[in-house]
């Protein structure tokens, strides 16, 4: 510990936290308020548009482990296949989002709920009828541009921070 | 008198609060000194290697999110340049352009992680990290709002990017470039010239500039100990060609200097993305590549960049089919290490925390 | 605490022992009380204090969800580590296991004994006071130790290890200082001391340099950042308690901010004028001043890196050592020389004396330690 | 006084790393199949009590929920956002958990951010039967409940759940900090819950 | 600019020195005899003008007839760069000479090759597992491995 500074160095360091000290915190309260999540948001859940929708797979071919089991009828209807099963396992769903990219029917999107702790790792699978998109639903613009202009702005930490100074 | 000593066996890890995930010492002590350490390795080891030749080249991509899980997007433009780099596929302008503002605003976060965790290592009271972490959370936001996830990003594809950026992105990254400089000042005001650091730090673990080419040290190891090497430069890829920066380098190569390059670097990327953000075009952001398989042709490559911990080298090994028939990735964390004997036998135990912090791993990159 | 004036008036407490019925016996219960009673709550108001100023300084909240402004989280976190396992490891000496914590914690409410709340009003005014409470205040360094030795843990022998080193090394300059202090005073009773500090300044102003060095040394041996080395949880895991849990580490706990808690009011004591100040009645303003020296480890605790061990003893040994001594003989000569010198005087060369030293030392100070050949 | 080492160890490195692989191998034999979720409790109707005990239970399902410490295993990704959650935005020290205890004796919430491998298993097994009871898991991240990406991998173990009872999954690869934030409130609500006189 | 050495090029002045270390070439790698990489090798790192001082990276390749084992190698003060490689038929107890001489950059590296692909580097300090533990079964980068 040479003293360099004779202690001016510790000295500039303390005025920096005192400073500190009378600044507003960055805190969000977060079961209080919430942030405004990116609109591209990769939430916790998926959102499955039934009517779009043919049963096709390609979602659950690109996922790569194997987190969406889809199970179609055997003969069409019409230009699709009624789908019997649709459920995506969240335990091994990494958001990674490439079911989205992927769906050449735009059947498919990122759900934006984040909440979705459980007890029971059962109840992590979510089924169709939990995923159904309905239009007050909440759902990402992650590749979809129509929807994110829809979102409200994401909060940024950055202007927080620049309105208060 | 003949007095009998033994030495301590102590094991330090895998699950310590300093060794950065789980990484093991076993250091021998004689004292408080250390006398002989071994670096165990092995306890992340997830196989990613093995998991990309069981994965087309698209679904690889968010495994080397995983990899180096602090600078992601570094990793992402490494993987998308190696394959772009075998199968051939161009990249348009302005999605080079928004890799390198990534890449740097993700260096800048990694090297913000490693300062903090580097003086909480010293015994700073979670302050700095905490400081560091608030700004690394403003880069966070920005690469939420492009990509929408908070961690791994899975933001670029071959020949560019999965989307563009949205409207708001420009602005709020203006402001924050503006911002950041100020902070990063404030941050050097609150330990740069603090005696008690500078007695940790100055003079520990001194990694000699032959040394440090012998072991295959990159990154801020290396031009911590003054070899003025950086791929941005000595091998310029994407268009760093065209941007002006220094190299900062270090003189005695001790923990202080590496530090100090670090810092020093955050504002030479600051730098970066302002000269980036000026000149940044118009135009598509991806080229027509297959959304879900590309067959690159059969052949191999290896590329490198300048990630933030050092040289990340992707060598990808293609047999023409969907998948990689070999993919080694050359981790710099991991290769960083192998110099830990040199630098740590014969300091203290709390020395050896500081040199190790000083090294700057993370064990996603080190056991793969 | 707050009926404290309304129960037992000040004027029932001077002279000791009292002469009510009972007697010394009567004192003796009340002021075990209250000095209990002081010290818990005080522990538990500084450990929220410490918490909630140490999260505004790294710019955010801190506990504030249980009670109002989180006052009660660290009563939550009592009976929750109360209520918890306890656990004797494997191998440990489990008597010593056992007594640890009890060593370590009952000397730091001892030290209260001689504590003066207002003038007089102590459970004892013994007439060696100051010799007292450096006495009993290194007893828990034993504590530390036993716990250390008896845990069957490498991490807490090396805790342990460095904890005894420090001690004794920083005993020297600590009592050296207060050395100054009785000079001055003419008395080692604490109570004296307040009371010839109330009669002119408070002796930080005549002692600066003796402030300086029982405060660094103090700091050092309650083991405060940035000379907690003996806790450094990002070397030695959680030091000399690692491997307690429930009751035991609540004692640990409590110790370690008690500790801090001695240092406060003694800080206080001896050099800020104690319970003496106007308006505001004796005993409050003792808890101010130590408050605000409170705030002054809390401040630091939040800034400052660690140093290591060689550094700590450099300190000690080249640092503050040579600055105690030295101050020891400017003090004895000004006290020899102008016995009757106003303190107008004695503060600015004091002060300039002490700033010619500290520059001088800290020249000249080099901190030992670099590699080991091995 | 001269000091003379001397390098005299029971056991030699190569005997601690064969040791560790038969630790490995033997955990990995015995850790096939997941520890079933104990949760039945929580959908039984909760037994009537006397006065005195249910206050009791209050103010220490109170006590405990409030005081949630946690310790340090973190492997992996997830870690920064557990790093996130605890920094300054995100402020976990809001419900007085800031208080990260190194050593497990103190803990009493394990966080499992981040993949577990099989060689780590075993340590993460200590670690959990080091913490005193009562103890607490909330599996954060695909990794931590399923293995998630890595789940196919010959190193990773498919879950803490096949090592340690798991008590709250947080699905996310990783979680958000809310996401996080919310499952410690879940893990929260579930001890306030508990009795702690039961018969 | 990293300037990738042609290995033809290279290997047209490197046979005249070592004779018969040279076994193939391509545009930008070197393939060398197992026999005479450690001699090559140490003349890349020493003469001057060519004065491979950095080894970046190794890497190990099962191609099911034999492994490959190839070194990136830059020049720090030249900035250029060539690829070596070697080849290893015997597929039970594949060997290779150790470079951890020369560079000690391939120590781990060529540890975890051990670990993951099992070719064993004679003359390495340490050649023991390094990720995997001791006991398991296999080498897994090996590509009849089979995770499940």
């Amino acid at each position: 510990m040479k003293l360099d500074y004779y202690g001016l160095g510790i000295a500039k360091g303390l005025m920096v936290t005192l400073k500190h000290l009378f600044r507003r915190p960055v805190t969000v309260q977060y079961p209080e308020q919430t942030l405004n999540t990116s609109r591209r948001i990769r939430g916790n859940e998926l959102v499955w548009n039934e009517e779009k929708c043919t049963g096709c797979s390609t979602c659950a071919k690109a996922c790569h482990i194997g987190a969406i089991s889809i199970v179609t009828a055997p003969n069409p209807e019409g230009d699709k296949y009624p789908v019997e099963k649709y459920e995506i396992d969240t335990g091994y769903c990494i958001m990674c989002g490439m079911c989205v990219e992927v769906c050449p029917f735009e059947a498919l999107y990122m759900g934006a709920g984040y909440e979705k702790a459980q007890y029971r790792r059962g109840d992590l699978v979510q089924s169709k009828e939990v995923m159904k998109y309905t239009s007050e639903k909440y759902v990402s613009g992650y590749f979809y541009p129509e929807f994110a202009a829809q979102l409200p702005l994401q909060t940024l930490l950055l202007e927080k921070i620049t309105e208060e100074e | 008198m003949v007095m009998k000593t033994e030495p301590l066996v102590l094991n330090i890890g895998p699950a310590h609060p300093s060794t950065h995930g789980v990484f093991r010492m076993r250091a021998t002590l004689d004292g408080e000194v250390i006398i002989d350490v071994e670096p165990i390795f092995g306890y992340l080891h997830r196989g990613i290697e093995k998991l990309a030749e069981e994965r087309t080249y698209q679904q690889f991509i968010p495994l080397t999110d995983r990899l180096d899980y602090v600078s992601a997007m570094g990793n992402n433009m490494a993987y998308c340049m190696a394959v772009e780099k075998l199968a051939a596929i161009p990249v348009p302008e302005r999605a080079e352009y928004i890799r390198v503002i990534m890449a740097e605003l993700q260096r800048i976060a990694s090297h913000l992680i490693a300062v903090g965790s580097f003086l909480n290592d010293c015994g700073a009271f979670m302050t700095p990290i905490l400081y560091m972490v608030r700004e690394r959370e403003k880069i966070v936001d920005l690469f939420e709002m492009v990509s929408g996830q908070r961690l791994t990003y899975n933001y670029m594809r071959f020949g560019g990017l999965s989307q563009d950026v949205p409207d708001e992105f420009l602005p709020a990254l203006r402001k924050f470039i503006d911002q950041m400089p100020r902070y990063l000042d404030e941050y050097d005001q609150l330990l740069k010239e603090n005696e008690i650091l500078l007695a940790r730090t100055k003079g520990v673990g001194i990694l000699s500039k032959e040394t440090a080419i012998n072991c295959s040290m990159t990154g801020p190891m290396l031009r911590g100990s003054g070899v003025p090497w950086d791929l941005r430069k000595a091998d310029p890829y994407s268009v760093y060609s065209r941007f002006e920066f220094d190299i900062p380098c270090g003189a005695r190569g001790d923990s202080y200097d590496r530090y100090r390059v670090r810092v020093e670097e955050m504002r030479q990327s600051v730098r970066i993305i302002r000269q980036a953000m000026e000149q940044l075009p118009v135009g598509p952001v991806r080229s027509k590549t297959p959304v879900m398989l590309i067959r690159p042709p059969a052949g191999e490559v290896y590329s490198h960049v300048e990630s933030p911990k050092g040289e990340l080298g992707f060598y990808l090994v293609s047999d023409g089919s969907i998948a990689p028939y070999r993919c080694h990735i050359r981790g710099p964390s991991f290769i960083n290490l192998t110099a830990l004997r040199e630098m740590i036998v014969g300091w203290k135990v709390a020395d050896a925390i500081v040199i190790f912090g000083s090294i700057d791993i993370v064990m996603g990159e080190v056991d793969r | 605490m707050v009926t404290f004036d309304l129960v037992f008036p000040a004027w029932q407490f001077k002279g000791l022992p009292p002469d009510w019925p009972g007697g010394f016996w009567w004192h003796f219960i009340v002021f075990s009380i209250i000095i209990l009673a002081f010290v818990l709550t005080l522990v538990i108001m500084f450990i929220w204090f410490e918490r909630r100023t140490l999260g505004r300084m790294q710019a955010r909240m801190g506990p504030n969800r249980v009670g109002p402004f989180g006052l009660l989280q660290a009563m939550a976190d009592a009976i929750k580590v109360m209520l918890k396992e306890d656990i004797v490891p494997n191998g440990a000496d489990k008597l010593v296991h056992l007594l640890a914590p009890l060593v370590a914690f009952v000397p730091v409410l001892m030290v209260f004994a001689v504590m003066p709340f207002q003038d007089g009003a102590a459970l004892v005014n013994l007439n060696i006071g100051v010799l007292y409470v450096m006495a009993v205040s290194s007893i828990s360094t034993l504590g530390i130790f036993m716990a250390g030795w008896g845990s069957n843990n490498k991490y807490t022998l090396i805790s342990a290890m460095r904890d005894v080193a420090s001690v004794v090394s920083y005993e020297i300059p600590v009592v050296l200082s207060l050395a100054g202090i009785v000079l001055l005073a003419g008395s080692l009773s604490l109570n004296d001391i307040v009371r010839s500090q109330a009669q002119s300044v408070p002796f930080v102003l005549l002692q600066p340099l003796g402030f300086i060095v029982f405060f660094l040394g103090g700091m050092a041996e309650i083991n405060r950042s940035p000379f907690d080395l003996l806790e450094a949880d990002s070397e030695i895991v959680a030091g000399f308690h690692t491997e307690y849990s429930g009751m035991k580490f609540a004692l640990f706990y409590l110790a370690e901010y008690a500790e801090a808690l001695v240092l406060s009011t003694l800080v206080a004591t001896f050099f800020l004028g104690g319970w003496g100040g106007p308006l505001l009645p004796p005993w409050l303003w003792l808890i101010v001043k130590s408050w605000a020296v409170f705030f002054v480890l809390v401040w630091i605790r939040a800034t400052v890196p660690r140093v290591r061990i060689d550094q700590l003893m450099t300190f000690s040994w080249k640092f503050l050592f040579p600055l105690a001594l030295l101050n020891l003989v400017v003090t004895a000569v000004e006290v020899v020389a102008w016995p009757e010198a106003l303190p107008v005087l004695l503060i600015p060369v004091n002060i300039a004396v002490g700033a010619v030293l500290v520059i001088l030392l800290s020249r000249n100070f080099k901190p030992g330690g670099s590699q080991v050949e091995a | 006084m001269d000091l003379v080492p001397t390098r005299r160890f029971v056991y030699s490195d190569a005997d601690l790393d064969q040791h560790e692989g038969e630790v490995i191998e033997a955990l990995k034999a015995r850790s096939q199949q997941p520890i079933p979720d104990q949760d039945q409790w929580l959908s039984e109707k909760a037994p009537e009590a006397g006065i005195l005990l249910t206050s009791v239970d209050k103010v220490i399902d109170w006590a405990r929920s409030n005081a949630l410490w946690s310790v340090v295993c973190f492997p992996a990704c997830c870690a920064f956002e557990f790093i996130s959650t605890a920094a300054s935005r995100f402020d976990i020290s809001r419900f007085g958990m800031e208080i990260i205890r190194a050593s497990p004796r103190q803990a009493d919430l394990m966080i499992t951010a981040g993949t577990l491998t099989w060689k780590m298993a075993p340590n993460v097994r200590r670690i959990y039967d080091q913490m005193a009871e009562p103890k607490y898991v909330i599996a954060m991240g695909a990794c931590g409940i399923s293995g998630g990406i890595f789940q196919s991998s010959y190193g990773v173990v498919p879950g803490y759940s096949r090592i340690v009872p798991v008590d709250v999954y947080v699905p996310g690869c990783p979680p958000r900090p809310e996401a996080l934030l919310y499952g410690i409130r879940m893990l929260q609500d579930k001890i306030s819950k508990a009795k702690v006189f039961r018969k | 600019m990293t300037r990738a050495i042609s290995g033809e090029e290279l290997a047209a002045g490197l046979e005249q020195r070592i004779p018969g270390s040279i076994i193939g070439t391509s545009k930008e790698s070197i393939l060398v005899n197992n026999q005479s990489l450690l001699s090559l090798a140490a003349h890349l790192k020493t003469e001057p003008g060519l004065e491979f001082d950095f080894l970046s990276s190794i890497t190990a390749v099962d191609y099911y007839d034999y492994f490959e084992v190839i070194y990136q190698l830059t020049s720090l003060e030249h900035n250029h760069s060539i690829v070596l490689k070697v080849r290893c038929h015997d597929r039970e107890n594949p060997a290779i000479p150790s470079l951890v001489g020369l560079w000690r950059g391939a120590e781990l590296q060529e540890q975890e090759i051990f670990d993951l692909m099992g070719i064993r580097f004679e003359g390495h300090p340490n050649m023991k597992r390094i990720v995997l533990w001791e006991g398991f079964q296999g080498h897994p980068q090996r590509r009849d491995f089979l995770s499940w």
